[in-house]
């Protein structure tokens, strides 16, 4: 799909460090409605960081971040979910007890109403409630995600690809605007890899879904491959941005990988 | 300013027999990070223990002995039986084992010595109070303070100067390191419940000569856990400042805010004070913040 | 869920049945006729009241089991929020004259609010020091309010007497252990339902989902802050049942029935149980009353050889008590309800492994 | 568990006129909404579809074909997993009076354009994206081609090809059409005739091309009639549609039994949750390939292998017990009593809970076909209370002509020829039958159609011979028969599938054709072997490692001297080899229905062949192996070659 020209996501000179250790300085960034943006850079380059930054669980020293033109540094993470930003972490963060369909429940959390009481007796607007979202999971998100055959597992005994997929059912399950994918291909087989590609894809360009989606990976071939606009990260600091084969020919970028060529430089394809 | 003094004092005193039990709580849990809720328990033991040794006759400091030698011995066992398979466990499971073997002491304490009150008879320590000026103290306090002192010094010096106390520091500071150093954390963690068990038998005695021995004199293993969250939970000077604080504490609480309330303030006074810091500084008063990686 | 072959759902609704097999409705219904009808008719008093002591452990637990188990904010005060539930029924029924139901419904109310009071610093406060904060509930709460306070109101002294025919439901006068047990029973299965229910609801998955991986649950759009407290509401509303349930069995309330021991009872209770079940509460419960009960026979006939022994039996069902939470953690970890689904699995999975 | 107490249900009374949608139409108005006609699991449950919803989107889709242009006597293709719609774009192409083509789900891109290309098909209805890339990349090579129609909407929307149109669209045609004619949809159905042509079945071939069986309404009809006057299927029952519609069984089942009589049909949610779905349903019949039976065994025996003792050891003597009462059973011996109470201990002891793991709780009959089953599955599910049996036909008969009827069974035989139906066997020991449901010949191969059809008689091309009691004894295909070095003849299909009764092997091909003996070639079960060697603490890393490890030659040696037992000298297998790889269909090595093409891999594994017949010890392998995801790599490596000692009969 083609991104409207209107900004979404706006990220305003931020700035934070952990103990003396500046992590982002003063990165500036703009995301377009509908586009597939991508953060790429050398390891340790701010770019979780800078995600964390967006979806509230960092809170910057400095800077502002916007959403659809609305200050929205002051709201805490869930406040910021219930806007619409959904994201998936780098290292899987799913609740390891539950189903994978209780996982995915749990992403309907805020389109739910269901409180203690009508919870405890269940038998009429719980009831109604649970069904009317099971419906919704089954789906829209089950089935666009292929994973029917893995809905009533424990997702802690799952595979790692799979367990990838279902963090990305789960954070699609809050109906995102915007969704902040943490290294989605990391670990993947090529197979898997393709899958996840066509998965973000679709859920980009799908008339049903048309999420904007801030991407941060390493797998080059992905990137050029889907992504609308690329930013390059270095040591906290923006150091290129614009079309995929802009950026991957940028001397900037290319030097920032350099010594690094041999693990990070790498596509799958 | 009369009574505040006095208050202070009397609280430096007691203070520093927490300080000594705090001591061995902060070492098990520097040394294996086990959280010990059965302290009061271990106090309990090693009080009766040296308090059966008195009653039959043998002269005090070689009772205080005993209880040490005991309470080393316990303090091995207990480690070897429950405690080391549980390295790794959650915070949860630990903190239920130490409560746990805490039923499991009391039972065994009350099974064994009853739940009546029990003095030292005859009294270890003479009975008249010392003045200085219009401050009266007890000479159960002063002696029992000077002990815990030189207890104290004792361990500190352990700690700071022999091999074990060495290794049992680099076990504390990181397991792995100390491990490549060919130190045994089996018996780093064995001699750090041996040392607790001794503090907290130490502890107790102490305390039983102040107020006669019964089963509350266990009550000592709770106050001790506001002393260790105030001071840190993982340094052992903290122990000792926090342990001083909490009896100073305690007893200003009681001279000044018992006449406002029925009762109880000596023994709520702590704990209260422990909810009020951790809601301002969630980590102690020395903790750090964590930062959450996702 | 284990389903025979040859069950399958055309709804959803049957989907997110509880019961999805004739046979276990089946049992479900023999269970029900056991413990309202066959049990009452059959069971002498001795074990009725020993059934109470069950009735009231899983009450009392099951907020426990709630605030470990599923929200992982580990409370040792729950004690508190029990004698909280008990003091306002009681001066509620001795001082205004309510009836019982409303009594436990206000009981209920007032100690899931305590709860609530105390379960603030988890907003901030993780692992340790909340298990800090929720011990000072406990001395703050019985050991001073109550105590030095609440004990006093009305004159009666120390103790909360409560005379004869103070307790009655509509017209009938609570006052024997057969009519407890039927209130016994009513609560419990009121709450264990009601519990099953939220637990598969929205509230309860947040609880899981705080207790799995909090940051990722806030991350999705929980409040984090705002469940926990409600956890603890909850547990506090449990705990008060709990409380205002009690004192129909007893004839006096005193801080003493509510001491920290109980509180770290409860705990040693759904951890021999199972964490994280919600039959693994019941199951922890039974074990507990029944096996300490069991030991009181078995030792009756070496009282003869030591008489203190009999003399002597708290402390050693203490002793007991203690060495089976420290057995259960290092040799069955995940309690009764796991040993119970491996049982179950045994069985479904015959004559195979997998 | 049998429907003792339930009447036959009434037979339909199969008239030249009677064509299937006519059957459709009637079953629908008799049932409307009261009983359901298929279930399809859908989105988690199990999303039912009555009778006259069943028949509306037929009518819908069948009107929408006409909007769009189709005639009688055209061919519809249709490819796709089993699911609602594709039964409906069949009964719709039926109903127009066209003639339905099934490819399957996995062809490859040659095979469907070859098929699409031959059948002249107008039209194809494919499931979804990757359906509709095989069809655009084969247009312009078909040009009879004119519309293609998808259904499945996941991952269409960058598609406007004009060639292609959904299937709501042409339902929307069709309710369209409805207004503009009522009383079309009938009038179409009432023109049919039970002679004309309703499906074109390209056979899968062991060898050389395709080739299309042309069957009509009456074929199908009788051939369902016939089958059901052995074993009455009832309305009450559920069947569980999860074989390819391209394979003439599933069709058999789904379409002429399923409405004459009226049962539910029901489809699995995933072809990779098939055998979870099964079990959910517990249909009462089923018919399968003998590869799901086999696979069925091979999951038990492998659990088998790491229960418990004490599960192990009750599940020993149960199956014992079974073996015994299946033996009594064959040779039709009076079972005594305390056989009998033996029987009921081991039913609830092990079979029942087995069964269900199986999801064959509720079987009634559970049909073979496609090729034998070994013997050893066979007495299996006997043993264990499956009521299972042999079915031997051929597409170009419909499917079926010979079939074992429940109290005469016989395991090494194929049963006795249903009703209506006539079994010979040539002097030259070819099994020639005759029905109704004999097929009218090979879409444009008149030769192919002349040899096979004579006198009405069709020629299958199996060897085999009828025994003392009326059975069939089915041999093999007459070109796979061995004749060994006495000059006895003996079929290879019947030592594989005995080695492949073992859990260690996937999948063997014996030789011996003229061969001064006969030998093997193996492959093992990577899953099962592997944890084999794990357990034995045996490294390795790889298949190929694997198989060549000794100790796995020693594993497979046990299970080769296993099969050699009993067997006539002649007929032993003295050398064996483990390969390399697995059989793959991708390969071309196995049929779509996972038969090996002898012919193929003959060609293929000259080397071994001629290894296996020289006094070498090794055979040196050089060759490349295409993955499935088009990856191809080399492999050199050195096979080994084992010789099993003849032992001397005991």
């Amino acid at each position: 799909m083609t991104p409207v020209d209107e900004v979404q996501l706006k990220v305003e000179d931020i700035h934070i460090s952990f103990g003396g250790v500046q992590a982002l300085m003063g990165v500036t960034l703009e995301v377009k409605k509908g586009e597939i943006f991508s953060l790429i850079g050398p390891n340790g380059a701010g770019k979780t960081v800078l995600l964390n930054c967006i979806n509230g669980i960092y809170r910057p020293q400095k800077g502002r971040v916007c959403f659809e033109g609305k200050d929205i540094g002051y709201l805490r993470p869930y406040e910021r979910a219930s806007l619409g930003i959904a994201r998936t972490f780098q290292k899987i963060e799913l609740f390891s007890g539950m189903t994978v369909l209780d996982n995915i429940r749990l992403g309907r959390h805020i389109h739910m109403k269901t409180g203690l009481l009508d919870g405890a007796i269940y038998a009429v607007r719980a009831a109604r409630e649970e069904i009317e979202h099971r419906e919704f999971i089954e789906r829209e998100i089950i089935d666009l995600l292929e994973i029917e055959h893995i809905r009533d597992k424990v997702v802690g005994m799952l595979p790692y690809g799979l367990q990838k997929r279902v963090e990305l059912a789960r954070a699609l399950a809050l109906n995102p605007k915007i969704l902040l994918l943490d290294e989605p291909m990391a670990g993947l087989n090529l197979e898997e890899v393709e899958d996840m590609a066509r998965f973000i894809l679709d859920i980009n360009e799908e008339q049903r879904w048309r999420v904007t989606c801030v991407l941060v990976e390493h797998d080059m071939g992905v990137v050029m491959d889907i992504s609308h606009r690329v930013a390059a990260l270095n040591f906290g600091e923006k150091i290129s941005e614009g079309p995929p084969e802009e950026v991957q020919n940028d001397p900037q970028v290319i030097k920032a990988y350099l010594g690094e060529v041999e693990e990070i430089y790498v596509t799958r394809r | 300013m009369e009574l505040f003094v006095q208050l202070l004092i009397t609280g430096v005193m007691v203070g520093s027999i927490y300080a000594l039990v705090a001591l061995g709580w902060t070492l098990i849990y520097k040394c294996s990070g086990v959280l010990n809720l059965a302290m009061g328990e271990l106090t309990l033991i090693g009080a009766y223990v040296c308090l059966s040794l008195y009653t039959w006759g043998i002269p005090f400091p070689l009772a205080l002995l005993g209880t040490l030698i005991v309470g080393f011995v316990l303090g091995l066992l207990t480690e070897r039986l429950f405690l080391r398979r549980l390295i790794g466990e959650s915070i949860l499971t630990v903190i239920m084992v130490t409560v746990g073997l805490s039923f499991f002491f009391r039972g065994v304490v009350e099974f064994i010595w009853g739940t009546d009150t029990r003095v030292f008879f005859p009294p270890v320590f003479p009975i008249e109070p010392i003045k200085f000026g219009n401050i009266v103290i007890g000479q159960v306090y002063l002696w029992s303070f000077l002990a815990a002192i030189v207890l104290l010094l004792v361990f500190v010096a352990l700690f700071k100067y022999t091999r074990w106390g060495l290794s049992m520091q680099a076990t504390a500071d990181d397991e792995m390191a100390s491990l490549s150093l060919g130190v045994s954390v089996k018996v780093v963690y064995a001699l750090a419940w041996a040392i607790a068990f001794m503090a907290a038998g130490v502890g107790g005695t102490l305390l039983g000569n102040i107020n006669g021995l019964n089963i509350s004199v266990g009550y000592l293993g709770l106050l001790v856990l506001p002393a260790v969250v105030l001071g840190g939970l993982n340094s052992v000077p903290g122990a000792i400042v926090g342990g001083i604080t909490i009896g100073i504490l305690q007893n200003l609480a009681d001279g000044y805010l018992s006449r406002f309330t029925p009762g109880g303030v000596k023994e709520i006074a702590p704990f209260a004070f422990m909810v009020i810091i951790l809601l301002f500084k969630p980590y102690g008063l020395w903790g750090w913040v964590r930062i959450e990686r996702v | 869920m284990y389903l025979p072959c040859g069950v399958y759902h055309e709804k959803y609704r049957q989907d997110h049945a509880w019961w999805q097999t004739t046979f276990v409705r089946a049992k479900m219904i023999f269970l029900f006729l056991l413990l309202l009808v066959i049990i009452p008719q059959f069971a002498n008093l001795y074990l009725i009241s020993v059934a109470n002591i069950v009735g009231y452990t899983i009450l009392a637990a099951m907020g426990v089991q709630l605030l470990i188990g599923y929200c992982g904010q580990i409370t040792l005060g729950h004690a508190a929020f029990i004698a909280v539930g008990a003091y306002t029924s009681a001066i509620l029924m001795l001082q205004y004259g309510l009836p019982y139901p409303v009594s436990i419904a206000a009981a209920a109310i007032v100690a899931g609010l305590w709860s609530v009071l105390f379960g603030l610093p988890s907003a901030r406060v993780k692992g340790f020091y909340l298990i800090m904060t929720t011990m000072a509930a406990q001395f703050i709460t019985v050991d001073f309010v109550i105590t030095q306070y609440v004990s006093k109101i009305g004159g009666r002294g120390h103790y909360f007497s409560l005379p004869p025919g103070t307790i009655t439901v509509g017209p009938w006068v609570i006052d024997s252990e057969m009519k407890v047990y039927y209130v016994m029973i009513i609560l419990v299965i009121l709450c264990t339902f009601g519990m099953a229910n939220l637990l598969r609801t929205r509230v309860g998955r947040a609880w899981i989902a705080i207790r799995d991986n909090d940051i990722a649950a806030e991350a999705m759009g929980v409040n984090v802050v705002k469940y926990k407290l409600l956890a603890f509401f909850v547990a506090g509303v449990l705990g008060g049942i709990a409380g205002a349930f009690w004192i129909s069995s007893l004839f006096f309330v005193s801080p003493e029935h509510f001491t920290w021991s109980w509180s770290l009872w409860l705990v040693g209770v759904i951890l021999i149980g199972g964490v994280g079940t919600l039959h693994g509460t019941i199951f922890g419960s039974m074990f507990m009353t029944l096996v300490l009960e069991g030991l009181k026979f078995a030792f009756m006939p070496l009282s003869g050889v030591y008489p203190q022994l009999l003399e002597k039996f708290l402390y050693v069902k203490e002793a007991a008590f203690g060495l089976a939470i420290v057995l259960f953690l290092l040799f069955e970890p995940k309690g009764l309800a796991y040993r119970w689904w491996q049982i179950k699995n045994y069985f479904n999975l015959w004559p195979f492994s997998y | 568990m049998s429907p003792a107490g339930k009447a036959s249900p009434a037979e339909i009374e199969i008239t030249k006129d009677l064509t299937l949608p006519k059957l459709l139409l009637w079953t629908a108005r008799r049932y409307g909404d009261r009983k359901v006609a298929m279930r399809e699991k859908e989105f988690g449950i199990w999303r039912p579809i009555t009778w006259k919803e069943y028949l509306d989107n037929v009518k819908y889709l069948a009107l929408g074909f006409t909007a769009l242009g189709m005639e009688r006597g055209d061919k519809v293709a249709m490819i796709g997993d089993n699911r609602p719609e594709g039964l409906w774009a069949e009964m719709a192409t039926m109903c127009v009076g066209s003639i339905g083509v099934w490819l399957f789900q996995d062809c490859l891109i040659d095979e469907v354009q070859y098929i699409i290309d031959h059948s002249d098909a107008k039209f194809l209805v494919g499931e979804g994206q990757e359906e509709v890339d095989k069809a655009l990349s084969i247009k312009d090579k078909c040009p009879e081609l004119e519309r293609v129609i998808w259904d499945d909407p996941k991952g269409m929307r960058d598609y406007d090809d004009p060639i292609l149109i959904s299937l709501k669209e042409v339902q929307r045609l069709g309710r369209e059409m409805e207004k503009r004619e009522p009383g079309l949809f009938e009038d179409m159905v009432e023109k049919g005739d039970g002679d004309d042509i309703c499906l074109l079945f390209y056979t899968s071939g062991t060898t050389a091309l395709p080739k299309g069986a042309l069957l009509t309404h009456y074929n199908m009809l009788k051939m369902g009639q016939n089958l059901m006057r052995v074993d009455p299927c009832y309305e009450s029952d559920d069947f569980v549609s999860f074989l390819p519609f391209a394979w003439i069984g599933e069709q058999m089942m789904s379409i002429s039994c399923g409405l004459q009589a009226g049962f539910s049909i029901n489809f699995p949610e995933e072809p990779e949750t098939v055998l979870e779905n099964l079990r959910e349903i517990g249909p009462r019949v089923m018919f399968s390939s003998a590869r799901l039976y086999e696979q069925m065994v091979r999951t038990v025996q492998v659990k088998y292998l790491d229960a418990s003792f004490t599960k192990r050891k009750t599940y020993e003597m149960a199956m014992n017990i079974g073996y015994r009462l299946a033996d009594m059973k064959f040779a039709k011996k009076k079972i005594p009593w305390w056989w009998k109470g033996l029987g009921y201990l081991a039913h609830i002891t092990v079979w029942k809970k087995l069964r269900d793991h199986l999801g064959l709780s509720r079987i009634r009959n559970a049909y073979t076909g496609g090729s034998a089953i070994g013997p050893d599955h066979f007495r299996y599910f006997h043993a264990i209370g499956v009521n299972l049996k042999q079915i031997y036909g051929q597409t170009e008969i419909a499917g079926i002509s010979v079939l074992h009827r429940s109290d005469d069974i016989k395991f090494d035989t194929v049963g006795k020829p249903i009703p209506e139906t006539e079994v010979r066997i040539t002097p030259d020991g070819e099994i020639i039958s005759r029905s109704p449901s004999v097929f009218k010949g090979y879409y444009k191969m008149p030769e192919e159609t002349a040899r096979t059809l004579r006198d009405s008689w069709l020629y299958s091309g199996d060897t085999g011979f009828i025994d003392e009691d009326g059975h069939l004894v089915f041999f093999d295909r007459t070109k796979d028969i061995i004749v060994l070095s006495d000059g006895s003849r003996f079929s290879p299909m019947y030592l594989e599938s005995r080695l492949k009764f073992s859990p260690f092997i996937k999948d063997a091909w014996v030789i011996g054709d003229k061969k001064p003996y006969v030998a093997a070639v193996i492959c093992i079960d990577y899953g099962v072997v592997g944890k084999w060697a794990e357990d034995r603490g045996i490294p390795y890393t790889s298949y190929p490692e694997l198989s060549q490890e000794p100790r796995v030659y020693g594993l497979v040696e046990k299970v080769v001297r296993q099969v050699n037992k009993g067997l006539p000298k002649a007929a032993r297998i003295r050398k064996f080899i483990n390969l390399y790889k697995e059989f793959d269909a991708d390969d071309d090595e196995l049929t779509r229905t996972r038969k090996i093409r002898r012919g193929f891999i003959e060609e293929r594994y000259r080397d071994i062949v001629e290894g296996l017949y020289t006094q070498a010890d090794k055979v040196h392998m050089d060759t490349t192996i295409t993955y499935e995801n088009g990856r191809v790599s080399r492999i050199r490596t050195d096979l080994r070659i084992a010789e099993v000692p003849l032992e001397e009969e005991a």
